[in-house]
Formats: structure tokens, sequence, C-alpha cells
């Protein structure tokens, strides 16, 4: 245990909420898919560096401005996200629940391999969007402009998440799916559409999660969505799955721990991985369904 | 003296109350009933003795044991067996494999000495399949030893539900439904069926039942369940002219 | 439907096996074999460094009257792939010598093959000290992490550093050898145990050091060691930069990528680093001819000659030369002829073998960023 | 009747097994293959073992669990650690130095490899009694966590494992004997457990948990020991990897391996040993084959644009996918290869020809 300057700990309160904020906005997208399907979606972490890409090339190979290019990679990503569904999910939605994660764990492998063939292991830079990357001071602190607006945007789509899923006739359908699919589809709810539209969400905010990350840690390649796909999906389990205001809740818990571990014991750097997992199985353990998410009880 | 004996048995899940205050008395050699509307409370007295459900309150005994508190396998261990409402064989094995595996519990050599082909496992290996062998000729089920389980037709898989909870030499038999999804003769022939076995293995039966003639024909006594409360018990001539049975019953019944 | 796909497999892997077979042996070629990681973590820096082979290849085609055949294989950054690939190599392709790899992990796991085979083989830039320790046919072309961490303590006290920070990539054996390096040399330079004020380290593809870098920046030491890959490197340099921390930031050969500058931008201005070659004062005659060919080459892929792809195209350069100094292609003879090398003139400089097979170059290069491109600072020479 | 074909059976068998001894006595003597043949035949039989054993737990039992290369990092640790010559241990550990515990000792090769599996079983008694609770899924990413952590933690662990710089000069192997008789026995193991009372057990607890218990089978202890044995066998794949490849370092034991060995077995057939072992064999091999898609092609003058490195990992992920949506049941579902299954085949064949 180190004793830290307030200075310091400011600094540090600053890293952990921007790192957190990112977690939380991937973690929503995790969170609705395993909220509907009971899937998790493995490959998440893997459409989210295909958005990476798919940013660089919009900016960089065909010099569009930014928002521009925002826009053209949402619609790619939530392109990518659905024919996954499509074709890798929606052929097992019958089969055991081991198949359906192989197919997942499937298709994460071959966005990886393509990755590494299509662009090469070499970093790519993330284009610079000039007012995200500024550095701004407050006091000793420095923080850039996305670490501010990070946090801004996840509890903002949170609420965009939050209004789609409670207020919308598609979100009714979506929760009704959640709390039982076969029922669902006997009320007459096409569950082909709110499957698709969960991807459309989750992908979309992947993208923008994307964004954001390549904006802070500007270095693509194709196993950049590999340890924040994991992080993200423990955050949605620390959380409870399945809830999408527990997964930004977790993404925000998860960010702090990393960051106060490095703080305050900072000889355990080593092990700022294994802090992830540790809470991960901490919480299956003790409160298996996360710290927002509602019971369920097995039928005999 | 009795076998089983439910003591104020009280189920809750969340604020609703499933069972309450539930009192059972089981007797050697008898076959009793428990029956009542759907929702009742009836599936969830059965896992609360079974051990699948903890009770809020009360205590189940088993040859004046206390087993509440016991998980589903030690249970069994004592000797009492099962069967489910939507038959819950071993699908993918054999009519045999399914046998055999309600014989896991006696098995005496670890798993060392099966990997090692020891000759004493060996030797229980081959017991353990001819008592299997002789019980599935007890039951008429021998010819049928190598389907696959769910290939067999409906009766047949209830049959050897039941056939499976015999194997592990269990004293008393709790039958979920035995008869659901049968037409009357197919009824009929499992009311004897269920006397053979109840004789042959010196057996107690304690069956949940919907079809109101055979659980008459069958049951020495009865329980009534409705709401999870229980509102009558005795003979079936007893029951079948209680006045709250009737009323519970009333527009409910819908397969007898 | 199920039937036919299973045909098209069938088909497709009858297919692989007959162009497996189909390389027929030819003897007038010389196999020379490739290893190197194209894919996988180290993907980037391997096929940088393959590129310079193959300009080598390309430049000096021929030996003993024979066309030298390169033979490529990916070792996937990864040990298990690497000893089939070198296996491969020794055995299906009969090579009579072996090249790389990028990597000092993938290098150590195959070099108990290479000893057994006797097939002399010539590391590029692996510069873990393990890769040649105990194996007479691993030479290499590069100077090895102890050297290099003592250059750049050196440097850093050059500049009047009292106190230093390190970075290390826990779970990568480069940076974690390379820091503790730093660490030694740097202790015994300053002679002050405590002059090293922070050891970090941080996980493989991490992203954020923001952490790492507050906990330095409160301990604000003159400069920051962080020995990284090319992917890490520019996060470490911006997120430190942005956090308002003005110590020198100082990193290995690695850094020399044009992927830092293209990632860090602007904040890579005024970093340090070692390296083993400058495009810029070439050494020899041969890197005068080589920088003006292999700039063309380039063209605009890269922005300058990446190290590693000098380091590559010296390494072919030593194996043919010690093949045709040995007349033949025998392994012992070709090995014995690399260890008889003398003032070998390659693009980083000259070159002879210690009795480790190590290059012996006392030589390291430190480079800066101005302006957006890597800059010649100094050459450092350590006894 | 019967009796006689088990009687033609057996006669088979030990005909196919003489057949399979003679080869590999004469690989193993190099009067056929090479260096590399041999190399990836070895490679093929570990693969088995770490597979087969996957398989007991995910196909047999039904546990998805995803921990195999944490397990199999501890057998190959123990192999390192133990069996590295005493007098190479300082160039080894030039960094930080060994443990002054560990530096006198040395253990010879089966000692070291049984211990590796040993702990690996133990460790897995540990992790499973807290996360054999959980399902499927949970199960899944909890033991992708535990995995992780063994490998982050013989990351840190610098003074016993060597940290990042992984350790070298672990004695290799005198003859294939070693690594195919290790897993004829695994196998054989594995065999025999799975068609015993036990191997019935864990059966039940597959396909139906809930009877299982109600027919007084234990499901904790089964799933534990089911789990223990997988990492044992684990643990000993590990130690004939690390023998193998004659080094070890923490990074190899990245989670993504183990997603190797759930090709495999999908491949094979969740709940196949005959098809797992199959299958172990043609991912290990066409891995290799499928390497001249990483090669340029040059069709008739026309240098093929696709073909370059990297490619190969497309189709073999490609491949698995296919798999995983067409031929959902593998090679051979969850039945074992017999001699009825292999006359079908030729049966079929000669139809076909027809």
């Amino acid at each position: 245990m180190v004793l830290v300057s307030f200075e310091t700990f400011m600094q540090q309160l600053a890293n952990g909420i921007s790192i957190g904020s990112l977690y939380a906005l991937i973690a929503i997208g995790y969170t609705m898919v395993y909220g509907i399907l009971r899937l998790i979606n493995f490959a998440h972490g893997d459409i989210f560096m295909m958005a990476a890409y798919f940013m660089i090339f919009s900016m960089v190979s065909f010099r569009l401005p930014w928002y521009v290019s925002i826009i053209i990679v949402i619609a790619f990503t939530v392109l990518l996200g659905v024919i996954i569904e499509k074709v890798a999910y929606r052929p097992l939605r019958n089969a055991p629940r081991m198949s359906i994660m192989i197919s997942a764990i499937g298709v994460s492998f071959l966005l990886e391999n393509l990755a590494t063939y299509l662009f090469t292991g070499v970093p790519k830079g993330f284009p610079d969007i000039a007012f995200l990357t500024k550095a701004i001071r407050i006091g000793n602190i420095s923080l850039t402009v996305a670490t501010l607006l990070t946090p801004i945007i996840t509890i903002i789509l949170l609420y965009v998440v939050l209004f789609i899923t409670n207020k919308t006739k598609i979100g009714m359908a979506m929760r009704a799916s959640s709390v039982d699919f076969e029922t669902a589809r006997l009320m007459g709810i096409n569950i082909n559409r709110v499957i698709s539209t969960t991807f459309i969400i989750g992908s979309g905010l992947a993208a923008i999660g994307a964004v954001l990350w390549g904006s802070k840690y500007p270095s693509i390649y194709p196993l950049v969505g590999v340890m924040p796909g994991l992080k993200c999906f423990i955050a949605a389990v620390l959380g409870g799955i399945g809830n999408t205001t527990g997964a930004v809740l977790g993404g925000f818990i998860l960010g702090m721990a990393e960051i106060m571990l490095v703080t305050f014991l900072p000889a355990l750097t080593g092990y700022r991985d294994a802090i992830a997992f540790v809470i991960l199985i901490v919480v299956l353990l003790v409160k298996p369904t996360g710290l927002l998410g509602e019971k369920v009880t097995d039928k005999v | 003296m009795s076998v089983l004996k439910a003591d104020n048995i009280v189920m809750q899940f969340g604020g609703v109350t499933a069972v309450n205050d539930l009192n059972i008395e089981v007797e050697k050699g008898k076959i009793v009933a428990l029956i009542g509307p759907n929702g009742a409370g009836k599936t969830t007295a059965f896992n609360v003795i079974t051990g699948v459900y903890q009770p809020t309150k009360g205590s189940v005994y088993f040859n004046g044991e206390k087993i509440t508190g016991l998980s589903p396998d030690k249970i069994t261990n004592k000797g009492i067996a099962r069967t489910f409402q939507n038959i819950r064989l071993f699908k993918n094995l054999t009519v045999l494999d399914n046998i055999l595996i309600a014989n896991h519990l006696h098995v005496k050599s670890n798993f060392l000495s099966y990997t090692t082909r020891m000759p004493w496992s060996r030797k229980e290996e081959k017991s353990m399949r001819s008592k299997s062998e002789m019980l599935l000729e007890k039951l008429g089920l021998l010819s049928l030893k190598n389907e696959i389980a769910h290939s067999l037709p409906y009766g047949e898989q209830r049959k050897l539900e039941i056939a499976r909870a015999l194997a592990t030499d269990a004293k008393l038999l709790l039958l979920d439904e035995p008869a659901a999804g049968m037409n009357p003769s197919e009824t009929m022939q499992l009311s004897g069926f269920i006397h053979t076995i109840r004789d042959e293995f010196e057996l107690t039966i304690f069956m949940i039942e919907h079809h109101m003639d055979l659980v008459m024909e069958i049951s020495d006594k009865i329980y009534v369940l409705d709401f999870g409360q229980l509102i009558a018990q005795g003979t079936a001539d007893e029951v079948k002219n209680n006045k709250r049975v009737i009323e519970a019953y009333l527009g409910v019944e819908e397969d007898a | 439907m199920k039937r036919k796909l299973s045909l098209l497999l069938c088909l497709l892997m009858v297919l692989a096996s007959f162009a497996a077979c189909a390389k027929n042996e030819e003897s007038d070629v010389i196999k020379i074999g490739v290893f190197e990681p194209l894919t996988g973590e180290n993907g980037g820096g391997g096929l940088q460094e393959l590129d310079g082979i193959k300009y080598a290849n390309k430049m000096y085609g021929e030996v003993l009257g024979k066309k030298i055949e390169l033979v490529i294989v990916d070792n996937k950054s990864d040990k298990g792939e690497a000893t089939t690939a070198v296996t491969r190599l020794i055995e299906n392709d009969k090579v009579v010598a072996i090249i790389g790899s990028y990597g000092s992990g993938v290098s150590i796991a195959a070099g108990d093959i290479i000893k057994s085979a006797k097939i002399p083989t010539m590391g590029a830039s692996c510069t873990n000290p393990m890769v040649t320790q105990g194996n007479e046919y691993y030479f290499r072309a590069c100077f090895l992490d102890p050297f290099q961490g003592r250059v750049m303590a050196n440097y850093a006290l050059q500049q009047g550093a009292k106190t230093a920070a390190v970075i290390m990539q826990n779970g990568d054996d480069y940076s974690v050898g390379l820091g503790n390096f730093f660490i030694d040399a740097f202790k015994e330079l300053t002679g002050d145990p405590n002059s090293i004020v922070d050891i970090s380290e941080f996980q493989v593809n991490d992203s954020d050091f923001n952490g790492i870098l507050t906990n330095i920046k409160a301990k604000n030491p003159d400069v920051i060691f962080a020995p990284s890959s090319a992917t890490t490197a520019p996060l470490i340099i911006r997120q430190a930069r942005a956090l308002d921390i003005q110590s020198l930031i100082m990193g290995g050969d690695t850094w020399e990528n044009p992927a830092v500058i293209d990632v860090a931008g602007e904040y890579a201005e005024g970093i340090v680093l070692s390296t083993f070659f400058d495009e810029n004062d070439p050494a020899t005659n041969e890197a005068k001819v080589f920088v003006e060919g292999y700039k063309k080459e380039l063209g605009d892929k890269e922005p300058i000659i990446p190290a590693v792809a000098a380091l590559g195209y010296d390494a072919y350069l030593l194996i043919r030369d010690a093949i045709e100094r040995a007349g033949s292609t025998d392994g012992d003879a070709i090995k014995d002829a690399l260890n008889a090398t003398k003032d070998f003139e390659g693009v980083t400089g000259v070159i002879n073998f210690t009795e480790e097979g190590d290059a012996d170059k006392n030589i390291a290069v430190i480079k800066t960023v101005e302006e957006g491109r890597f800059v010649y600072i100094d050459t450092v020479e350590v006894k | 009747m019967i009796n006689q074909r088990k009687d033609h059976n057996i006669k088979a068998y030990i005909l196919l097994f003489i057949v399979f001894a003679v080869l590999l006595t004469l690989l193993d003597l190099k009067y056929i293959g090479d260096e590399y043949v041999r190399r990836v035949l070895n490679l093929a039989a570990i693969y088995t073992i770490v597979s087969v054993s996957m398989n007991l737990v995910n196909g047999f039992t039904g546990l998805f669990s995803l921990g195999q290369a944490g397990f199999m990092a501890i057998g190959a640790y123990t192999v390192a650690i133990f069996t590295v010559p005493l007098e190479s241990r300082a160039s080894i550990f030039y960094v930080v130095p060994q443990n002054p515990a560990l530096a006198g000792i040395h253990i010879p090769f089966p000692a070291a490899l049984l211990l590796g599996g040993l702990l690996a079983a133990l460790v897995a008694i540990l992790i499973g009694i807290p996360v054999l609770r959980l399902k499927s899924d949970y199960l899944a990413i909890a033991t992708l966590g535990f995995s992780e952590i063994i490998r982050i933690v013989f990351t840190n662990a610098k003074t016993i494992t060597n940290g990042a710089l992984g350790i070298k000069s672990i004695p290799k192997m005198p003859t294939m004997w070693v690594f195919f008789g290790v897993m004829i026995l695994s196998v054989a193991f594995i065999v025999f457990l799975i068609n015993s009372s036990y191997g019935r057990a864990f059966k039940a607890i597959r396909e139906d948990a809930v009877a299982a218990e109600a027919m007084g089978i234990n499901l904790f202890k089964h799933k534990v020991m089911s789990f223990a044995i997988g990492a044992f066998f684990a643990g000993i794949g590990g130690g004939l990897f690390a023998s193998l490849l004659g080094t070890v370092d923490p990074k190899q034991f990245y989670f993504t391996m183990t997603y190797n060995f759930l090709l495999m077995i999908v491949l094979g057939g969740m709940g196949s040993i005959s098809g797992t072992v199959i299958a172990s064999f043609i991912v290990t091999i066409g891995l290799e084959v499928l390497r001249f898609f990483d090669n340029p092609l040059t069709l008739f003058g026309v240098t093929i644009p696709i073909f370059r490195a990297g490619f190969r990992m497309v189709i073999f992920s490609a491949l698995l996918m296919i798999l995983v949506l067409f031929f959902r049941n593998g090679l051979l579902g969850q039945k074992e290869l017999s001699w009825g299954m292999v006359r079908d085949w030729f049966g079929r064949l000669r139809r076909y020809k027809r």
C-alpha cells in the first residue's frame, strides 16, 4: 500500500473514470446480446476491432472528414454485426448452448485471422480527430477532450438505450424476448427482428466505442479487441448481465479497480489483468446475478 | 411405523407460498397419492422431500431420520427414489446404461481401480450388469436394453424411468404423474404394474396423479392439496365425498 | 449440401497435399530458409525484416554459381509453430542455412533443433543473450540486450539524468530483458541503488498506461525508459505527454519504426532510442548502396528504412558470404566460415563474431525524433 | 456368433496395433520419414492427450471448460523447472536468480511429468470447488479466467518461472515412444474411465444433471473428479509439450491456445474419443499441409495474389466455421469408431463407385 498525493489521486480518479466509461460503453453491447440470446458474444471485441479499421480506412484512405466517417463506420459495423448474427448465430438458435458459443469463438477467431491477413500485424495509427485529442489542464490534472467526453457520451447513450428498451415498441418486444423467448414468439413478436435490432444497437455502440477508444489509444492491430472484449464482458457480468445500467456500473467499477490497483499497490501492476478475472470469479461465486441482475430460479 | 413423515413443511419462493404447513405421513408398504388441481404445490412438495428445494420451514423424516438439508443424491442414497413429471431419462444413452447409472451409488471400487482394470472392479461391473439385466427382465424391458432411451415409445419411457428409480434399490418410490399422457388402457396396465412392483420389491409408493380412476383404485390413502394447503386426507371414499375437494376440483378437472 | 461440402473439403485436402509434394528438388539452386513471424503478435516487425532479406536476395541472388532461393515460413510468433516451421525448413526444404527470427522467444525455441541438425543460422534482430548461448550454429547480426541497456543508461547519464523510471511489458522477454539490463547499468553508473525511482509493468495487449504514468509523474524522474513493441510505444509516449510528463522518454531498437511516429504524432518529438543503423550516416560503402537502392524499393511503403530491414539484409549477406568462402553448402563448413568472418562490411557496420557467435558490435546509434522524423544524434561506443 | 465376431475384432485390433508399432518404430529408428514428420507426429500425439482430456470434461461430463491452456502451463512449467540440468540454471535465470529452494532440485523426467499432472489436478480441484457450481457459459468464462490467472501468476513469479524470459534447455526425449506411449496410456485410461461406472455417471450429468442427482450421483464430487482428471492429462500433455519444444514461456499458454483443442473436439465429435484422436491428428497435420496457402502460388505463370502470409489461418478458421454451422456433430458425434462403421463406409464407397 502506497500513500499518494491528492493531486495524483485526483489524476488517477480521472484516469479510472475515463477507462471505466469506455468499458461501460462496450459492455452495453455485450449485455444486450446476452439478455436476449443468452450468448456470450465472443466476437464482440473483434467487431469493435473491425470498426476501428473501418475508421482508419474511411479517414486515411478515403480522406473523409471525421463526422462523415463516424456515420459510415457505424453503418458498416452494424452491417457486420447483423451479418454475423444471420450467418453464424441464427442457424444455431435451437442448438445446444455449447454449439452457439463455439460458433461465437469461431467468428472471433475468423475475424482476427482475417484482419491479420488483410491488414497485417503492423499497428496502424488511428486518425487524429483534432478536437478530441486536445489536452486540457485543470490545475495539475491533465486530460484530453476525449477523456472528458467519453463518460458524458456513455451516459447519454445509456439513456438512449434505456429509452429504446423501455419506451419504444421494439424495446418492449426486446424485454419480452429476454424474459421468455418462446412465449414472446407465441405472442406474435418477430424474434428475428428483435435479435437483429439488438445486434444493430450493440454493434453501433461498439463502433462508437471504437472511435473513442482509437482517439485515446490510437494504435490499432488485429488483436486490439481481445482485451477490451474480455474486460467489457467481465464488466457486464459484474453489473448483472442483461441489465444495461448494470453494465455501465460494472464498466466504471472495473476501470476504477484497475487504476486504483496501480495507484495504491504499484508492486502488483503485473497482476492488472488478473484483477479483472478475480473480480469476475468473485462476483460469479458470491452474487452470480451481478450487482443489478435479477434472480432467476431454475425449474425442475 | 411411517416410512415418510413431512412435518409442517412451508415452502416460499420470494413472496409466494407454494406449500403451506404440509403434514404427510406415509406408512410402510402402502400406496399413497397426492392429488390436487394444477399449481396446487404437489411437485413442489416432492422437490422438498427429495432435497431439490430446501423448505422455508419444517422437516422431512425418512424412517424416523431427519433428511431435510441433505442434497438430493444423499437422500437417494438413504433409499428414496423418484420419477419426474416430464420424463427425465438420460435420453442419448441406452436403456441398459440408464439402469446402470442408477446403480452407480452402490459402487465401491474407486475410479483408479476401474481404469487399471483391477479384478475386483471388473467383478463389480459384471455383477452390476447382471443385476441390471435381471431388473430389466422382471419389468419386461430386457429386449430393449440396447435401444437409445429417447427412441422408446412413450409408455416404455415411463416404465424405464420407474425401472431406473428401482435400480437405486430404493425403499420409497416417489412417482410424479406416472400416468400422464397415457390412454385409459395403458393407465389400467400401469395400475397393475405399480401393484406388482410394490409387492415384488417391497416398496412404499407415494405418487402424484391426475387420473382419478387410477388414484381411487390403487391408493390406500389420499392427500389433497389446494393452493399449497392440505384440504383433505383419507381413503378414496372419504376424499371423494369431501365437500372442499369437490369445490377445489370444480371446473378445474381436465383429464380425469 | 453436406455431402457436396465434405467432398469439396476432401478435394481441398488432396489438392493441398499435391501442392506440397509438387515442389521437386532442383540441384541448381541453393536454398536458404527464412523463419519469421509474419502473423501474430510480432507480425509487423517480422514482415519488415523479411523485406530486407528479400531485397538482399534480389541484389545478390547467386552464390557459387547457383541461384539462391529463399524458403519463407511463418512462425506466427508462436513457439510451437516455430519449432515445426524450422524443422520443416531443415527436413522438407533441405535448406543449407537459416535466417531469423524477429523475436527472441521463437529463436530460442528453434535453437535446439538447429543445433542438432547442424544448420548454421543467422539471427537478424533477436537480442536476447540466450539465443546464441551454448549454440555454436546460431549467430546473429545485431547487438545484445545487455549492451543496449548499457548504451541507454550511458546516454541518460550523459544527459545529466540522476533518476529514472522503467516501464516494461510483463510477459515480453525482450522488454523485460532490456529493462532489467538498463536498471542494472543505471544503478551501477550512478552508484546509487535508489536511482531507479519506479519500475512498472504492463500487460500484453494493454492500451491504457495512464495509471502507471500518473504514478511515475508523482516521482518526477529525469528519464523514463520504456522498452516495448512498436504497438505500445506510441501509446506510452502519447499518454505520458498528455499527462504533462516532461521527462526524457527513451526506448530500444523496436522504437525505430515509422508506426511510432505515425501513431504518436507530435508527441513523439524528443524521444530517444538506440538502434543498429542510421540511413543518413552510412557506415560502409555497402550501406550507401543499400540506402539508395532500398529507399527506391520501399517507395511510399515506409518513410524510413527500418533497422530490422537493414539487419535482415546483413544477415543474408553474412550467410551468403560464408557459403562463398566455404565453397560448399555443408553445414559445418558454413559454420566455420561464419566463425572466420573478418571485418565483413555490412550495412549496419563492420562485423566480426564473438566466440558465442554474436556480432561484435560495440557501436550503437542514438536517435531522436524531430519534426516527425528519426534524426541521428550520436554514435555511442561502449567497451 | 457374437463371441466369434468379438474374437475377430480383438485379432484385428492386435493386428492394427502391431502395424502401428512397427510403423512408429521404423519412424523412430529413422528408416522412414524425417525429423519434420516425427516432430509433427509428436506434436499431434501431445495435442491428442490434451484434446481427449478436454473432451472428457466438455464432451462427456458436459462442463463447458476453457481452462486447458492453464493446466498445460502447470505441467509444462513443472517439467521445465525440475528437469533443466543444474549447471545451466544460472545462465537461464540471468536476470532474477532462481529461488534457492528450487535451484538445487533436479528430478528425472518421468517423475517431473507425473508431478506436473498431479499439480495440475490439485489446482483443478482448488479451482473446481468454487467454480463448478456455475452453469454452462458462466463456467466457460470462469475457467478461462482461471487459465489466464495461472498464466499471469507464472509471468510474475520470476524466481520460480523466470517470468517472461522463459526457461530453455529442457532435456529432449530420445524416442517418439515417449510421446506415443504416454498418449496410448492416457487415451486408454480415459477410455476405461468412460466405460466404467464413473464414466456413465459423467454422461448422466451431461444428459440431465437433475435426474443424475436424483439417481444418487453426487454431482459436485463427480464434476470435480472429471475436471481434475481432465486437468491431470492436460498437465501431462503440457509437460511433454515443454520437453518437445525444449523451452517454455508464459505467452505460449495464452487462452487462445485452448481454442485449438476446442476445434479438435468439435471436429472429432463432442463425446467421441476416437473422433477426438483422429481430429487431433487431422488438425495438427492439416495445419502443416495448409502451409502452402501462405506461400505465393504461381499457376501457369500467373501469381495468385491472395496466397500470402496469414491466408492459411483464414482458411483454417473458415473451415472451423463451416464445421460448426454444417457439421455440428463433427466426424463421429457421440459414437466411437468401430469395425462395423468402417465396414459401412467401405460399403458406401463401393456403392458410390457403381
